[in-house]
């Protein structure tokens, strides 16, 4: 192990050493108690660990392959890792209120966070079955925790125990799909794939890794987890996974399917496209009655699996360009929509109905209008990044003559405004006499601040992160 | 003569002038600026007649372009007036009808709160008849001509809080309007033909473009006509005329008497030259105007309101213009809607007065011997209703035996035999209504005040000069008008002058030649004028005449059924059809619009029961998910 | 030791099965949850026969890491599992069903 | 590139939406009266542009063009000629009444109320003036956001049933759309100018899309618009949101973004798609005669006054309908100022209706009666809106109802004939909500109704004067389209739309009558650029 493969893995040591720190100083600072929530440094460290991160992210390492080629640091990875770190980021900032208010263990919060995001670099960065693997434990593990982090909530404790146990089940069937391929191919290199025979053990192979990278990113019928658990989880928690997860599955997608296997495409092209078709429909019809806001978003998040999944249905540099742009605005409009409702409470209970958002405008007019922007966002309106970013999928479907799929996806994206300007609308709807009163928080405005002028950014200016993903495509070819 | 563009503007100016000042001057301010215009439009009128007359009767034919109006695409329209002799009659009696209504408006409607509205939408209507006459294109006459429908309705729904003036108003739009479908085709049609609506180039180009009785002439000259129908209240578009009578009676008298109605007959003098090219056409229009005549002429046999035996009178003596126009008697018909317009203001005023005497009432039946209090206006009545009946010396005289005479000469015995029938049939009802009005002693006089209507109080009495001059004023002029075409020295003095305008390609309207056996047809005419007046007063008067049916009043009095087949077959079919759509617009394509939705809530709701909350159940989903995509990849 | 390599990939996936089905019908999260670990020590058996085949160590160090992951899982999911049990005495998946819809 | 005067349309009424947001909400006098510098600042360089634009030139004119996602393809291009010049102007007229309207309507959220106006004048100027595919896109769907909020947020009962209505019914449209415009763009690859979004590079060459693509591709473009305009049968959301609106949002929904509809058939379906314009005129003529007939016949059963004012509406858009699927000059010039008309007339009446709703709360027709002797000068100012929706000469309405059927008179007479008919459909529903309204008994419950106030009659009389001004002296606006409607139905005509000759009527012209201004596009419409009209018998 040479130190030019620490170097290219730099980001995901800092990341990792930063939660080891924040471990530490929660130990030393907050001594037994678990009780003590003051530990505000945690955050700081956390985003400091972020924020070294993302300046490493911005400059390519030397030798992009380490590991002994297990590992691979290219302009696919800086992109993912960007976008990890920018929803990373973003959670840490919105979590200490919460943190705060709710008594939860901030280190350990903060620690599984950053784990987390090592995670989703790393199956970024994954050039190899196992790499993926680890990364995709690395990522998960963390989250289970997260999700039954509220020790005396029991939809906090269900939320855990179900995420676990399917998860498990999951990660069962791909591990079964790393030994398949392994066995049909006899390598576990991705860069190797791509020469390998297409036998019907390799085929079942990918289908079994299909499943494990479809549980992460809550593909249907592998999502069945995502509505429970993102309502029972805390609520940073539920914001922080809603992100990652994605994240880390997506670019677990593109290193096994459009990078490893492109012989293969017309055979798994047209798996993922029914997995895309199916998801998009029911992640939006599911949403549509919902009252509860973290569910909608978790049912909302399903269908924005859906989409980014055409990226990768229709393989190619349109394809790749669409999900890697949808990653990252995605990120950021998911997590302003959960930021506001951080801010809500009732009663010492997560405020997270619709209803509760009735009087959000007279309260907090900016919070509501960051809401309302990402809710138009969420649904692919312009001028928002959502739209520039289902604009380039849309594309690539299109590009790739997958005509239906970009019909169910336009037509569900209509179904879907039906849901999103609800809520917004209720946002921003007058004074209600009972509304709840929005907490105050510094940090968490930061953040809401970041998340609305990055959704108008990504919409009205989308040139600098397009060329940057562009980049990232061309790179690969 | 470009100054001849006063004449619209000037009643133009009176309407904006009163319309956004008019409150602030007074009454008197509104009645002279009102009258002061239209007296001045007379005289830029009389004007143009002096110059017009200077000029050589070849030249007599000046177009005054303004400004182009609209061009888009091939289409160029200008805003052009054209000055030739028919429009320089028509500017006379318009302004000189209308100025003589206009100040008996002032003393009719003294009372009434809305002055200033009311002398507003008169000018208007004033402006808007002048633009029609002195239009140079048809798409100029569509503004006139629109313009007086407009104030038609305003002026008939003047006292809109009554519903029934209110209705009248609605429906005398829309029926005119349905004609006016009728018009706007044919000003496309015209531009299909010539590319142009140019009353010059029409008139010139009509026999280049027109071949004599194709399709395309007799369609225009149908669909103008159609138009003329509407706007003249001929049949079957004539329902709205009797209806109008709501209005306030000198609006009677100068839109649905003198001038706007009289629309129609000088549009088609006015494409005389088109007409030409269309023989069908000019026998549809010759015969839909004798038979108006004559059923009009009977439906005012029944009629118990004075104003509506005066409109259906008004529907039958259109007829006869049309009659003419249709026989290509061009000058006997403008001779006829001139002295038209001077004994028929007469009537109107007159009933006017009457009005004004008994506090608004119109009903004959609650009138009679008001000869007694009202001798002025009894005879000024009466001097209108000879004329009407066609006694000589009196105007209406001369210019229905020209009409008739041409009739007979127009090889169409039948035209000439329904003329004289309904001129029988106008001396009898216009007899009656003098009868019922002036002389009969009725039981008990309505004297009460009514609201609306001018205000008389008490006893019958005169009304002020300042309504007595102007119908005096009429009243000589029906004396004498028939000096314009003494028929004995043909052609008269009108049909001369307005010879070069009627005669521009085409040939020498038929009207104007002296015929053999003219005094025998003449002797006619006036028999059975009098045999008709003879035959009322022996009905009316004397009770000698008896005898009658119920089945030919119900007939009569409910016009022969003609509006209730109307609304039958169009009215009702419509409101219902209306109805339909809104019901279908609902149920049927809002319907299948909200079903979709109704559909993917469905859906939503279903996949909702789905997530049951059982770890289990979702680890079967996935497994289904599993064997799905096993099966997939092992069938390749 | 002529047991030939179908048969341990057939074992192994018999195994898997019986795993999955374990996880569908039992109603304890611990059987559930020692289902998934047969599961995946199926799929280990898996790993070193395909490394026997290829001839490889590859497989049979995912083994390892495969292991570790479980032991992860264990930890994680006990913690989870008795932390419930608290709340609710009791660890049948199906009381728990607090969030659905 | 320096910010021309086109962008500065743009950033005028955002600076301006910027300045109130970040102004103190309670101030609410000080925030209208920022929203109105704003709007009449904007209005006066909207007038600006208007007065210099140069008549006869058929191409762009005032064009600003860079890049803005050069990966993509798409550019921030934008720039005016015959076919918006006007609407831009109309959009920049109507915005101020709008707002000086609302202050009798609007009392709480003023601040939110001025932004998202000042927003939707943004997305409504875009759309006009955007000339590449998904610039307009943007702001075709970006001004649905904020109407849906005025809707939403500040409308009457129904309003979140009507917004969302509204909403997924556009939407459903115009997402087809985007999928067409990839497909044009992705199909441009093929071509010399490689894939774009820019339209006039686009129009540069034939599109190369024929037979059941290119029919696919065009309804796709149409649905959208048609469902925006409304066309029958796609008019359902109509009803609702014009009743549920506030009334001085109705003002914008039915006088300008109608129009973006019709604007978008002229400016996209017709030029890119022009075989497939041709094979379906007859049908969308059919459908705009139905329309005409149909939503009239409705309006006049409505007891409703914005429901009878909404398919009122929808009964003249299928004029507009018709002028443009005439594929004749003198129809699509008519179009294009009935466009203008109908902005200013159905605003007005919208603005009418709200004054009246303001006062007495009152929607429906025959809860009112006998009003025209109560507010003389409301009824006098009704009166004539009511005749120019009637199409009455020397009004506004007539000019374009006048030219759409002349010219469709010529090429679908039968069309022409029927739809003719819908004058008279105008005048018995107009006439019945004025005799509603207006005539009638005088209801005692309405006495003390307040006329016209000074700032009311200041909103009103430029609507009047415009209204008399169209009817009288159309010319200036008919000659600003002269020019691009000509060379946009050679487009049509030519089967290839490059050979000049395949135009019909007279020899095309290859240079622009003349002198260019600065700026004009060398590449809009290369094809029979300022050709003669292609109208010939």
């Amino acid at each position: 192990m040479a130190w030019r493969d620490l170097g290219a893995a730099s980001p995901e040591l800092v990341l990792t050493v930063a939660a080891f720190v924040v471990l530490l100083y929660d130990a030393w600072m907050t001594g037994p108690s678990l009780e003590s929530p003051r530990s505000g440094g945690a955050g700081w460290l956390a985003l400091a660990g972020v924020a070294l991160a993302l300046l490493l992210n911005a400059f390519p390492p030397t030798a992009p392959v380490a590991f002994a080629g297990m590992y691979v640091r290219d302009r696919l990875t800086q992109a993912v890792t960007l976008a990890a770190l920018l929803g990373t980021g973003i959670t840490v900032l919105l979590s200490p209120a919460y943190l705060n208010r709710f008594r939860l263990p901030a280190g350990e919060y903060y620690a599984l966070v950053l784990f987390s995001a090592v995670g989703a670099i790393l199956m970024g960065a994954a050039r190899n079955l196992v790499v993926l693997f680890l990364g995709l434990e690395i990522l998960s593990f963390p989250l289970y925790t997260l999700a039954a982090l509220a020790t005396r909530s029991r939809r906090s404790q269900e939320a855990g125990l179900k995420y676990l146990l399917l998860g498990a089940f999951g990660t069962a069937f791909f591990v079964y799909g790393v030994a398949l391929v392994y066995g049909a191919a006899g390598t576990l290199d991705l860069s190797r794939l791509a020469g390998v025979p297409l036998t019907p053990l390799l085929g079942v192979g990918v289908a079994l890794l299909t499943i494990g990278l479809g549980f992460e990113a809550a593909l249907v019928p592998f999502h069945a987890w995502a509505p429970d658990v993102y309502e029972g989880a805390p609520l940073p928690a539920t914001a922080f996974m809603s992100v990652i997860a994605k994240v880390g599955a997506f670019a677990g997608f593109l290193r096994v399917f459009p990078l490893a296997l492109p012989a293969a495409a017309a055979q798994w092209s047209a798996a993922l496209v029914a997995v895309a078709v199916v998801t998009m429909i029911w992640g939006n019809l599911a949403a549509l009655f919902q009252t509860n806001l973290k569910r909608l978003l978790a049912y909302s998040s399903i269908a924005h699996a859906g989409y980014m999944l055409i990226g990768i249905a229709a393989p190619g540099p349109a394809g790749t360009l669409g999900v890697l742009y949808y990653l990252v605005v995605y990120a950021v409009m998911n997590l302003g929509a959960f930021g506001v409702l951080i801010l809500l409470e009732r009663r010492g209970e997560e405020a997270d109905e619709i209803a509760d958002l009735a009087g959000l405008w007279g309260r907090a007019p900016w919070a509501a209008g960051v809401l309302a922007l990402c809710m138009v966002s969420l649904a692919g309106l312009p001028p928002t990044g959502g739209f520039i970013a289902k604009l380039y999928l849309f594309r690539a479907a299109l590009q790739g003559g997958h005509t239906t799929l970009a019909l169910v996806a336009v037509l569900t994206s209509v179904v879907s405004v039906y849901y999103y300007l609800r809520v917004a609308a209720a946002a921003l709807s007058g004074t209600a006499p009972d509304a709840v009163a929005p907490r105050r928080s510094a940090t968490v405005g930061i953040a809401l601040a970041l998340a609305g002028a990055g959704v108008l950014w990504f919409g009205i200016l989308p040139s600098t992160l397009t060329a940057f993903v562009q980049q990232a495509v061309q790179a690969l070819r | 003569m470009t100054y001849a563009v006063w004449i619209p503007l000037l009643p133009l100016l009176g309407w904006v002038a009163n319309g956004v000042a008019g409150g602030r001057w007074g009454r008197r301010g509104v009645a002279v600026v009102a009258c002061g215009t239209v007296v001045a439009a007379f005289a830029v009128g009389l004007a143009v007649l002096a110059s017009l007359s200077s000029l050589p009767a070849g030249a007599r034919h000046v177009e005054v372009d303004l400004y182009r109006w609209m061009a888009a695409g091939p289409i160029t329209v200008p805003l052009r007036l054209l000055v030739d002799p028919l429009s320089a009659v028509m500017v006379l009696v318009v302004t000189g009808v209308g100025a003589l209504i206009h100040i008996y408006s002032v003393g009719y409607m003294a009372d009434d709160d809305a002055f200033a509205r009311y002398f507003a939408y008169l000018n208007l209507f004033t402006a808007s008849m002048l633009t029609l006459v002195l239009a140079g294109n048809l798409v100029v006459m569509f503004i006139g001509w629109e313009g007086v429908g407009l104030c038609s309705y305003l002026l008939i729904a003047f006292w809109f809080t009554r519903p029934a003036a209110a209705a009248a108003g609605v429906k005398a739009f829309i029926v005119t309007r349905l004609g006016d479908v009728g018009f706007l085709l044919g000003i496309f049609l015209a531009f299909g033909v010539w590319g142009t609506a140019d009353f010059g180039v029409m008139t010139r180009d009509a026999a280049a473009h027109l071949p004599l009785g194709g399709a395309a002439a007799t369609a225009l000259c149908l669909l103008l006509f159609l138009g003329a129908c509407g706007k003249s209240a001929q049949l079957p578009l004539y329902m709205w005329l009797p209806d109008a009578m709501e209005g306030p009676t000198p609006v009677s008298a100068l839109i649905h008497a003198a001038t706007m109605v009289t629309a129609g007959v000088f549009m088609i003098v006015r494409m005389h030259a088109v007409y030409l090219r269309a023989p069908l056409a000019m026998d549809v229009v010759a015969v839909t105007g004798a038979v108006t005549a004559i059923f009009a002429a009977a439906s005012a046999l029944v009629e118990p309101d004075l104003k509506r035996v005066l409109a259906y009178s008004t529907i039958s003596q259109l007829g006869y213009m049309f009659l003419a126009v249709g026989v290509g008697a061009w000058g006997a018909g403008i001779f006829h809607l001139t002295s038209h317009a001077f004994f028929k203001a007469l009537l109107f005023l007159a009933a006017g007065s009457v009005m004004h005497a008994l506090g608004g009432t119109t009903d004959m039946r609650r009138m009679g011997g008001l000869a007694r209090s009202l001798p002025w206006t009894a005879a000024t009545f009466g001097a209108g209703a000879l004329a009407l009946a066609g006694i000589p010396p009196f105007v209406g005289f001369f210019s229905k035996d020209q009409i008739l005479s041409a009739g007979f000469r127009h090889h169409d015995v039948i035209l000439w035999i329904i003329g004289l029938a309904a001129a029988g049939l106008t001396a009898v009802y216009i007899v009656r209504a003098f009868v019922l009005t002036f002389l009969t002693a009725a039981p008990g006089v309505m004297r009460t005040p009514g609201n609306g209507d001018a205000g008389g109080h008490g006893a019958p009495h005169e009304a002020p000069p300042i309504m007595g001059i102007p119908t005096l004023v009429l009243a000589v002029l029906t004396l004498v008008g028939g000096a314009l075409g003494v028929s004995f020295v043909h052609p008269g003095v009108l049909a001369r002058f307005l010879l070069p305008a009627v005669t521009e390609g085409g040939p020498a309207p038929a009207g104007s030649e002296a015929g053999a056996g003219e005094g025998v047809l003449v002797s006619v005419s006036v028999a059975v004028a009098l045999a008709g007046i003879l035959a009322g007063w022996l009905i009316y008067r004397t009770g000698t005449l008896r005898g009658r049916s119920d089945a030919v009043r119900a007939l009569l009095s409910r016009q022969f059924y003609v509006e209730d087949f109307f609304n039958t077959l169009v009215t009702t079919p419509g409101r219902g059809l209306a109805w339909a759509f809104d019901l279908f617009d609902r149920d049927g394509v809002d319907g299948a619009v909200m079903a979709i939705g109704r559909m993917i809530g469905r859906g939503g709701g279903w996949l909702r029961r789905v997530q049951s909350g059982y770890l289990r159940q979702y680890a079967a989903i996935l497994l289904i998910g599993v064997i799905v995509l096993l099966a997939y990849w092992v069938s390749r | 030791m002529s047991v030939p390599a179908p048969l341990y990939l057939s074992l192994s996936a018999v195994l898997f099965t019986l795993g999955t089905v374990g996880v569908l019908v039992r109603r304890s999260a611990l059987i559930v949850f020692m289902s998934v670990e047969l599961m995946l020590n199926a799929v280990n058996l898996s790993l070193v026969t395909f490394a026997r085949l290829r001839g490889g160590v590859d497989g049979q160090v995912v083994v390892f890491f495969v292991l570790v992951v479980a032991a992860a899982e264990v930890v994680i999911g006990l913690a989870i599992i008795v932390n419930i049990f608290r709340t609710r005495d009791t660890v049948d998946v199906d009381d728990v069903d607090l969030l659905r819809g | 590139m320096t910010p021309g005067p086109l962008t500065l349309l743009l950033a005028i009424p955002l600076a301006g939406a910027a300045a109130a947001a970040a102004m103190d909400a309670r101030e609410e006098r000080r925030l209208r009266a920022i929203g109105l510098v704003a709007m009449l600042l904007t209005f006066l360089l909207a007038a600006w542009v208007w007065l210099r634009f140069a008549p006869g030139v058929a191409g762009l004119q005032f064009e600003e063009r860079a890049p803005w996602v050069p990966a993509v393809g798409m550019t921030y291009h934008l720039g005016v000629d015959g076919l918006s010049v006007s609407l831009t102007a109309l959009v920049a007229f109507l915005f101020p009444i709008a707002l000086g309207a609302s202050a009798g309507q609007i009392h709480d959220r003023v601040k939110p109320f001025v932004v998202t106006l000042l927003l939707l004048e943004t997305g409504l100027l875009g759309t006009f003036l955007a000339q590449d595919l998904v610039l307009f896109y943007v702001f075709w769907e970006a001004m649905l956001v904020p109407m849906y909020f005025l809707i939403a947020l500040w409308g009457g009962p129904g309003r979140m049933r009507a917004a969302i209505k509204f909403f997924l019914y556009t939407m459903a449209g115009s997402v087809l759309m985007l999928l067409a415009i990839i497909a044009v763009y992705l199909n441009a690859a093929r071509l010399p100018g490689g894939s774009t979004f820019d339209l006039p590079v686009l129009l540069t060459h034939p599109l190369g899309v024929t037979g059941s693509t290119e029919t696919l591709l065009f309804l796709a473009f149409a649905v959208a618009f048609a469902i925006k305009m409304p066309v029958w049968p796609l008019h359902t959301w109509l009803p609702d949101a014009y009743a549920a609106c506030p009334p001085v949002v109705t003002v914008l929904l039915a006088g300008l973004m109608a129009k973006a509809g019709a604007y978008g058939l002229l400016r996209f379906c017709l030029p890119l798609f022009p075989d497939a314009s041709r094979a379906f005129g007859p049908l969308l003529s059919g459908l705009a005669v139905v329309g005409i007939l149909y939503g009239g016949a409705i309006a006049w059963t409505q007891r409703d006054m914005r429901r009878l004012l909404a398919y009122g509406s929808m009964s003249h858009m299928g004029f507009i309908l018709l002028g443009i699927f005439a594929l004749d000059a003198t129809a699509v010039q008519g179009s294009l100022i009935q466009m203008i008309n109908h902005g200013i007339s159905t605003g007005a009446l919208f603005v009418l209706a709200g004054l009246l709703l303001d006062r007495t709360g009152r929607a429906r027709t025959d809860e009112y009666g006998g009003i025209a002797s109560l507010v003389p000068a409301f009824s006098a100012v009704t009166l004539i809106v009511v005749m120019s929706s009637l199409a009455l000469p020397a009004t506004n309405g007539f000019i374009g109802e006048f030219l759409i059927l002349l010219g469709t008179f010529e090429t679908r007479p039968a069309a022409a004939v029927i739809a003719t008919l819908g004058v008279v459909v105008a005048v018995a529903y107009l006439l019945a909500f004025v005799g509603r309204v207006f005539h009638g008994p005088v209801r005692e419950d309405l006495r003390g109704l307040a006329d016209l106030t000074p700032r009311e009659r200041a909103l009103v009389v430029p609507l009047v004067l415009v209204i008399f001004w169209t009817g009288l002296y159309p010319q200036p606006l008919l000659d600003r389209s002269a020019a691009t409607v000509n060379a946009l139905l050679n487009r049509v005509a030519g089967t290839t739309a490059v050979q000049p000759q395949a135009s019909r009527g007279g020899p095309p012209r290859a240079v622009t009558p003349g002198s260019p201004p600065a700026g004009a596009s060398p590449t809009a419409f290369a094809a029979g650029q300022g050709g003669t009209p292609r109208k010939g018998r």
